[in-house]
């Protein structure tokens, strides 16, 4: 039988590998983007499961808008990716320090 | 077989290609390889969420995120032209300190989850029908159109500007490259282009040498 | 027929038409304009004032007392400005105005080189209306509107000269010390409304005697008789207006005005503007004997030292400043013991010679070409024989020798301090007596070295006497006068070398001179019978019966001429007469007596001619003292402590926390991600906790 | 039109200001000209008010009320009283003069400096009529941004460090009014000064707002010891910075003392009294010796206006202690009328002040006492006004300085002689340090050739001064009109401090 806990048990691992992602590859920022994207589809997992667990359309109005801006954040991530790369040719994280206080 | 066990069987599967190709988008050498391994992890959620009659965002998800967003992943890495080794440094260093932190964090998750979660929720009969709607797409539907009218027109305006933004961040306009400009061609005046200059006049066998050539 | 108020009101503006126009439109009028209105204006206020002092006197015309419109009405408070004429006012007003018309005719002669000829009728014009704003005042608001207004005027035309760096420390040095006189008048002022209730004179001296009584509760175990309060407070104002000792430091500067001011503010009128204010307010000092003691030994002792220090002085006008001070003293010693009537009367004469005085002092200085040092005088009485003659009779009104002026007004003070048993009138005695001897010697002194004796000068033909000056030479002329203003007084050339012989002044000056002799010798003795003894000022002064000397004096008298011949027999005669014959002997005779005299008096001499110390004391405490204060305070409380320590050290705690705060800020995305997972790990660990702990139960 | 007089006089400088900005700097004299336009309409409108408030009638009028925030009942609430009407009319006043005073003294960004100012003058405006606390509030600090511009874009050198501390002091002071503005708001769930005026509160809670409300007025008035951030601003500010700085924004911080600490919190007001006389008092007299040593004019003048401000606080603060311990109402009402009069005539004197410095400073580039002397000889009328005005700040009677402080002392000694005392001071000090400007920088002779080299006054400038002038005389020789103004307003105010809300 599958419960709602095993869905959420899915995202919360997701959530960490992505966690744990961000971590080892913290030099490579297209990795980086990629880990966010991870976390929000175990996000997005934990919504379409409660959605579905109790009966409330809700939630998956709210994944529809996290797709939505999720999108949005990766074309215009990528696109700063590409502006990076090609004013610093490096998109290593660190060699970007200029918000240094 | 029974269909409930089956379903059990499925999402084991489907878990564990889901989180074996989450692990190797993180721990692939190459960031093409991690493009497809997230592929990979897209689809497999993809069809968890089908068991969970979530029909509409299983596809949703493949289209906008495999179809699109991932093709885009896939062109940047491929079009920049970057040193793999050097951003894999600190690889290993960082290693043990990833995997402790995703670690605790996953104890407490599942701490919280078993503490408050654990109350075993089964899955009810489909919500869409239970609210006289046909299928999940409608169900959804109906909700946007309706009560989450405004955000989904501001949703729209975001992806918009999404649009705008990444065309203007990215696009290089090239100083070397000729080409016409039709505004500024219409708004020529012609006094611009011909200054008439009066002059005395002056006879050609006169200091004809310092004189410039005439038209 | 009354007074009408269109009458009053016609007194008191034309002067200040007369300034409006002079002073905003003296270009377009010119010299001659300038001065016409202004003279035309006082010229009414002048005639209006004899007529109203004769519809008061002779008309028996009620008193009037009006208000003209209200200047503030808060819940039963009000303040107007109105006027209050009784026959107090209408002397004030014939006085004020008689002298300041004849000034007027005077600075034709006298500024008739000066650049800022339309600016000075201006100014005097405004004196005469702040004054008679301030004698016809029917309330407290507008007196201390007078009083500040006189000030200002005083203020502007001390510093007249502009130029001269001593004038302008003069005018700020008069103003200021006027200032702490006003000071206690303003306290005063309160105190008169905290115990009365109002500010009308008519409503205030009604309510006068309900002050009996009455205290003020100063600290927790102190209490203060309310009139004395009152009356010491608005008598510290008196202090600061009619130069008492110890606020008299500004008077002798003041001399560095010209001569017509010093004559219509700084001697005649202005300075008596205290003694006027104590007069109004008799019902209210007639409530405070203590009051009263003070006036009375202040007024004692400026009549007598400041008069000592008059007898060292070498400059003509600051003779005549000191001998100001001390006649000053005189009239509030007369305050002192209730005679109020005859504080005003010789209020009354001494305006009149002493105004002589001055301008007699101003024709010499302008004969003298600006040169004030009686040391290079002497002689003069030939080239300038109205002057002389003129000066002679102020100087015996001065010295009061009977049947002058002086004589009835100052003999009479005299004799009422004698007969007076108030607190200090034993010292006041002794003082105004002392003080007839000093009057004597600075008076015959400055009389012998400005006309007597032998030239001190030398009169050096600069550019040829003969021929006409050429308008070129005249435009030379006034630059030089104009130069010599810049510097000290003698600077310019040498001490004592004319370029012209001196002689008398043009009849604009000589004509005020005559025309203030006569009433120096003769108002006296027409007057002195009704305003001290008549009961003249009935309604406008009033004495207690305990108090009144006056009436005691009244027993002995049997008319002016009688007065006077007894005069001749008193001791303050006699001493006039020792100090006559000393005075001549030395002046006259024996000149080098003077400076053995000096010399074997070295240290009394010194101490008079450093004025006591008493400015130096003032300006090391008070001017130097103050801006020390404030450059203490300015450095130490508001740079260091408030603005560096507080406000600036604030901001460089939050400068510095900052400091240490940026380096969290590596600007490394990793770093943040870090952060932000930490902190989700730390939410997520309470969570469990407190979670765990909710389901533990 | 007359229904919504105040909503007009608010906004015509507000959106007058956009054709302003709109003329450009390539158009710097059609600028100028429609400000004067805008700025001289808004004073004809407020003279409309002057005839339209009925001055005996002792509530508030011309009420506007609009709902504004609905969820939290804020409404867009304005009325007047005298006071205000007073206030508003010298700030119309002021505002002209300015423009004027700023023609082609201001040669960068005209538009920009005329458009800040309007903008300024209504807000300044909305400050005086607003009936909701948390509209005032808004409007209290709105004036900061453009008095902020001001100074920061047409300031002197140091102008970034005289901004940021003008700024930051006062944003520190009205996050405290805030803070209480808030804690009454879930008492009464209203932000209506009416109804927050009766809304009855504990001596604790008064306390606190009290202190709370002191703070953020005390830096605007500004009172010691929180007044350094004012001399900064002056100096930094050019001149039609100060004017408005001084004539009228200092008056917004004791027109809040009216508004806020006197019906809303009375008895920790009358409990605490005895504080905010000693601060007055230090301001008057410790001030005082600080001014006197001051070697820039326009610090000198600034000081001045500190101690002058200590009057105000003084009258209003003695009216406290007068209704409380002595049952005086009439001499508090004497005491508050001297603090109202003083408030518009110190708006008068140190506007004139300091345009007289900014007449001095436009011809030879220096505010050091030091490098004047003898001014009165290159300008001979300019000396007039100087010196009138000059005397008018050290309370000169028939002159608008005498009224109000006459009037505090006068009450202040009923209070006690002791206040009386110190507060009569202002006469030697005040006195002193003004003269002693007047001395160093008017008379004597010329010692700096390029003071030789100053021109007389323009008939633009002798327009200004000439202007202040006739208000400063106006008000010192016949002040009962403007008194018969506040008296309803005042009475009423001296009324709320008998009843005691605990």
């Amino acid at each position: 039988m599958i419960s709602l806990a095993h869905y959420i048990v899915l995202g919360a691992v997701l959530f960490c590998i992505a966690v744990a992602g961000m971590f080892i590859n913290r030099k490579n920022v297209i990795v980086l983007l990629m880990s966010i994207e991870l976390m929000l589809l175990a996000v997005n997992m934990n919504f379409v499961a409660f959605s579905r667990f109790l009966g409330d359309v809700a939630g998956q109005v709210f994944v529809f808008f996290i797709l939505t801006v999720a999108a949005a954040e990766a074309a215009i991530g990528l696109a700063i990716l590409v502006l990076l790369f090609r004013t610093r040719s490096t998109i290593n994280i660190a060699d970007i320090d200029s918000m240094k206080g | 077989m029974n269909p409930q066990l089956l379903q059990l069987i499925c999402f084991y599967a489907f878990g564990f290609v889901t989180v074996a190709a989450a692990l190797s988008v993180i721990t692939l050498k190459n960031s093409v390889h991690a493009v497809l391994a997230l592929v990979l992890t897209f689809f497999s959620a993809a069809c968890l969420w089908l068991l969970l009659e979530a029909e509409f965002l299983a596809l949703a998800l493949i289209v906008v995120y495999v179809g699109a967003v991932m093709v885009l992943f896939l062109f940047v890495v491929m079009m920049l032209d970057i040193d793999q080794e050097k951003l894999r440094e600190g690889f290993v260093k960082f290693l043990p300190v990833g995997l402790i932190v995703a670690a605790v964090m996953l104890v407490e998750m599942l701490g919280l989850i078993g503490v408050r979660a654990m109350q075993t929720k089964i899955m009810g009969a489909d919500p869409a029908l239970a609210a006289g709607m046909t299928n999940n797409t409608e169900w959804l539907g109906h909700a946007l159109y309706t009560k989450f009218l405004l955000p989904f027109e501001i949703a729209a305006l975001i992806l918009t500007v999404g649009i705008v933004a990444a065309v203007a961040l990215t696009l290089r306009e090239r100083r070397d490259a000729r080409h016409e400009s039709a505004s500024q061609q219409v708004k020529v005046n012609p006094r611009d282009r011909v200054r008439i200059v009066k002059m005395a006049p002056v006879r050609p066998d006169e200091s004809t040498a310092s004189q410039e050539p005439q038209p | 027929m009354g007074l009408s108020t269109s009458i009053l009101l016609t007194i008191a503006l034309a002067p200040l038409v007369g300034c409006v126009l002079a002073g905003f439109l003296g270009k377009f009028l010119g010299r001659a304009g300038s001065h016409t209105v202004t003279i035309l204006g006082v010229a009414v206020s002048c005639a209006l004032s004899f007529y109203v002092l004769y519809q008061l006197t002779v008309g028996g015309a009620p008193e009037y007392n009006q208000n003209i419109y209200t200047w503030f009405q808060i819940g039963p408070f009000n303040a107007s400005v109105g006027f209050m004429v009784d026959r107090l006012t209408a002397l004030m007003l014939v006085v004020v105005s008689f002298v300041s018309l004849l000034v007027h005719v005077y600075t034709i002669g006298y500024m008739a080189d000066d650049d800022g000829y339309t600016r000075f009728f201006s100014y005097i014009s405004l004196f005469t209306f702040s004054m008679f704003m301030l004698v016809m005042s029917n309330n407290f608001m507008q007196l201390f509107f007078g009083w500040e207004a006189v000030g200002l005027v005083s203020y502007l035309l001390i510093g007249f000269w502009y130029k001269r760096p001593t004038a302008i420390f003069a005018n700020l040095k008069a103003f200021l010390v006027n200032r702490v006189g006003d000071f206690g008048f303003l306290l005063g002022i309160a105190a008169v409304l905290y115990f009365l209730g109002t500010l009308d004179y008519a409503t205030a001296f009604a309510a006068a005697p309900g002050l009996a009584g009455k205290t003020l509760q100063i600290t927790a175990h102190t209490q203060w008789d309310a009139a004395t309060v009152i009356c010491i407070c608005l008598f510290v104002g008196a202090m600061g207006k009619s130069a008492q000792v110890p606020l008299h430091v500004w008077l002798p500067d003041s001399m560095e005005g010209p001569t017509p001011i010093s004559a219509l503010i700084h001697a005649a009128t202005m300075v008596t503007a205290g003694i006027f204010m104590v007069a109004r307010m008799s019902p209210l000092f007639e409530m405070s004997s203590t009051a009263l003691s003070f006036v009375l030994v202040i007024g004692a002792t400026t009549a007598l030292f400041t008069g000592l220090i008059g007898i060292v002085q070498n400059d003509i006008k600051r003779v005549i400043a000191y001998s100001t001070l001390s006649q000053l003293g005189y009239m509030t010693v007369a305050l002192g013991v209730s005679m109020y009537s005859g504080a005003v009367f010789h209020l009354m004469t001494h305006a009149f010679f002493k105004a002589l005085l001055f301008l007699g002092a101003g024709s010499v200085i302008i004969a003298m070409h600006h040169e004030q040092d009686m040391r290079y005088m002497g002689g003069l009485r030939k080239y300038m024989p109205i002057t002389w003659i003129t000066m002679w009779i102020g100087s015996l009104a001065l010295v009061a020798v009977p049947f002058t002026s002086g004589f009835y007004s100052k003999d009479a003070i005299i004799e009422a301090v004698g007969l007076s048993h108030r607190w200090g009138a034993h010292y006041a005695y002794f003082c105004v007596m002392a003080g007839a001897l000093v009057t004597g010697l600075y008076t015959f002194r400055q009389m012998y070295l400005t006309f007597h004796g032998k030239e001190r000068f030398t009169v050096v033909a600069a550019h040829g006497d003969e021929h006409e000056p050429a308008p070129s030479d005249l435009v030379y002329d006034v630059h030089v006068s104009a130069d010599s203003h810049e510097d000290e007084h003698h600077s310019g050339g040498q001490p004592g070398v004319l370029h012209h012989p001196p002689k008398e002044s043009p009849w604009v000056v000589t004509l005020p001179l005559v025309l203030l002799a006569i009433p120096s010798l003769l108002v006296g003795f027409f007057t002195v019978g009704p305003t001290l003894f008549g009961n003249w000022f009935r309604g406008a002064i009033h004495v207690d019966e305990a108090n009144n000397v006056l009436a005691e004096l009244g027993h002995e008298f049997h008319g002016a001429a009688a007065m006077a011949l007894h005069g001749f027999t008193q001791l303050p005669f006699l001493l006039v007469l020792v100090a006559f014959v000393t005075t001549t002997y030395i002046y006259l005779f024996n000149p080098a007596l003077a400076d053995r005299i000096k010399s074997a008096l070295k240290p009394l001499w010194t101490v008079l001619d450093r004025k006591y110390w008493v400015d130096d004391v003032y300006f090391a405490v008070f001017a130097r003292g103050g801006v020390l204060l404030g450059r203490g305070f300015w450095k130490a409380s508001e740079t260091a402590l408030i603005d560096g320590a507080m406000v600036n050290g604030s901001v460089s705690l939050v400068h510095r926390i900052a400091a240490t705060m940026r380096r969290l800020q590596s600007g490394y995305l990793y770093h943040y991600a870090f952060a932000m997972i930490l902190g989700l790990i730390l939410l997520l660990g309470g969570y469990w906790l407190v979670g765990s702990g909710l389901t533990g139960q | 039109m007359f229904n919504h007089l105040l909503s007009l006089l608010i906004w015509l400088p507000v959106v007058g200001a956009i054709p302003v900005l709109l003329a450009g700097s390539a158009r710097p004299n059609l600028a100028r000209w429609l400000s004067l336009l805008v700025a001289v309409l808004t004073f004809v409108v407020s003279l409309f008010l002057l005839v339209q408030y009925n001055p005996g009638g002792a509530a508030m009028q011309l009420v506007e009320s609009h709902l504004w925030i609905a969820s939290w009942g804020v409404h867009y609430g304005l009325a007047v009283d005298g006071i205000s009407v007073a206030l508003i009319v010298m700030t119309t006043f002021v505002g002209i003069l300015v423009i004027a005073g700023a023609w082609e003294v201001i040669q960068d960004k005209p538009h920009q400096y005329m458009a800040a100012m309007l903008i300024l003058e209504g807000l300044l405006i909305g400050v005086f009529c607003a009936t909701d606390a948390l509209l005032f509030y808004a409007l209290f600090e709105a004036i900061l941004i453009p008095m902020f511009i001001l100074i920061g874009i047409w300031g002197g050198p140091r102008r970034v460090y005289a901004t940021l501390k003008f700024f930051i002091y006062t944003f520190f002071g009205s996050v405290f009014m805030l803070i209480a503005l808030l804690y009454l708001y879930q008492k009464a769930h209203t932000f209506d000064l009416a109804t927050l005026a009766a809304l009855p509160l504990t001596f604790t809670e008064q306390a606190w707002i009290f202190f709370a409300f002191l703070i953020a007025f005390a830096i605007k008035v500004p009172m010691v010891p929180v007044h350094t951030w004012l001399p900064d601003a002056h100096v930094e500010a050019p001149t039609g910075g100060s004017v408005v700085l001084a004539a009228v924004m200092l008056k917004v911080g004791t027109y809040g003392m009216l508004r806020f600490i006197l019906p809303i919190v009375p008895d920790a007001g009358a409990h605490f009294a005895w504080l905010v006389i000693v601060l007055s008092l230090v301001a008057i007299v410790y001030i005082g010796y600080v001014a006197l040593v001051q070697e820039d004019m326009k610090k000198l003048v600034a000081y001045s206006s500190v101690a002058h401000m200590g009057f105000v606080t003084l009258g209003i603060f003695i009216a406290f202690m007068l209704v409380r311990d002595q049952g005086h109402t009439d001499m508090a009402m004497l005491g508050m009328q001297g603090a109202m009069i003083q408030m518009i005539s110190h708006g008068f004197v140190s506007g004139a002040m300091f345009t007289c410095i900014g007449v001095m400073y436009d011809r030879l580039h220096t505010r050091l006492i030091k490098d004047y002397g003898g001014v009165i000889n290159a300008m001979p009328w300019f000396g007039f006004f100087y010196v009138l005005f000059a005397m008018a700040n050290c309370g000169l009677p028939g002159t608008s300085g005498f009224v109000g402080e006459f009037m505090v002392i006068l009450a202040s000694f009923t209070a006690n002689p002791w206040i009386a005392l110190f507060a009569a001071f202002t006469l030697v000090i005040g006195a002193g340090y003004t003269l002693w400007l007047v001395k160093r920088v008017l008379w004597g002779a010329i010692t700096n050739p390029h003071v030789a080299e100053m021109k007389e006054i323009n008939g633009r400038e002798t327009f200004v001064l000439a202007a202040f002038a006739a208000a400063v005389l106006a008000l010192g020789i016949w002040p009962q009109p403007l008194v018969h103004l506040m008296d309803s307003s005042v009475s009423q105010l001296v009324q709320q401090l008998a009843i005691h809300k605990i």
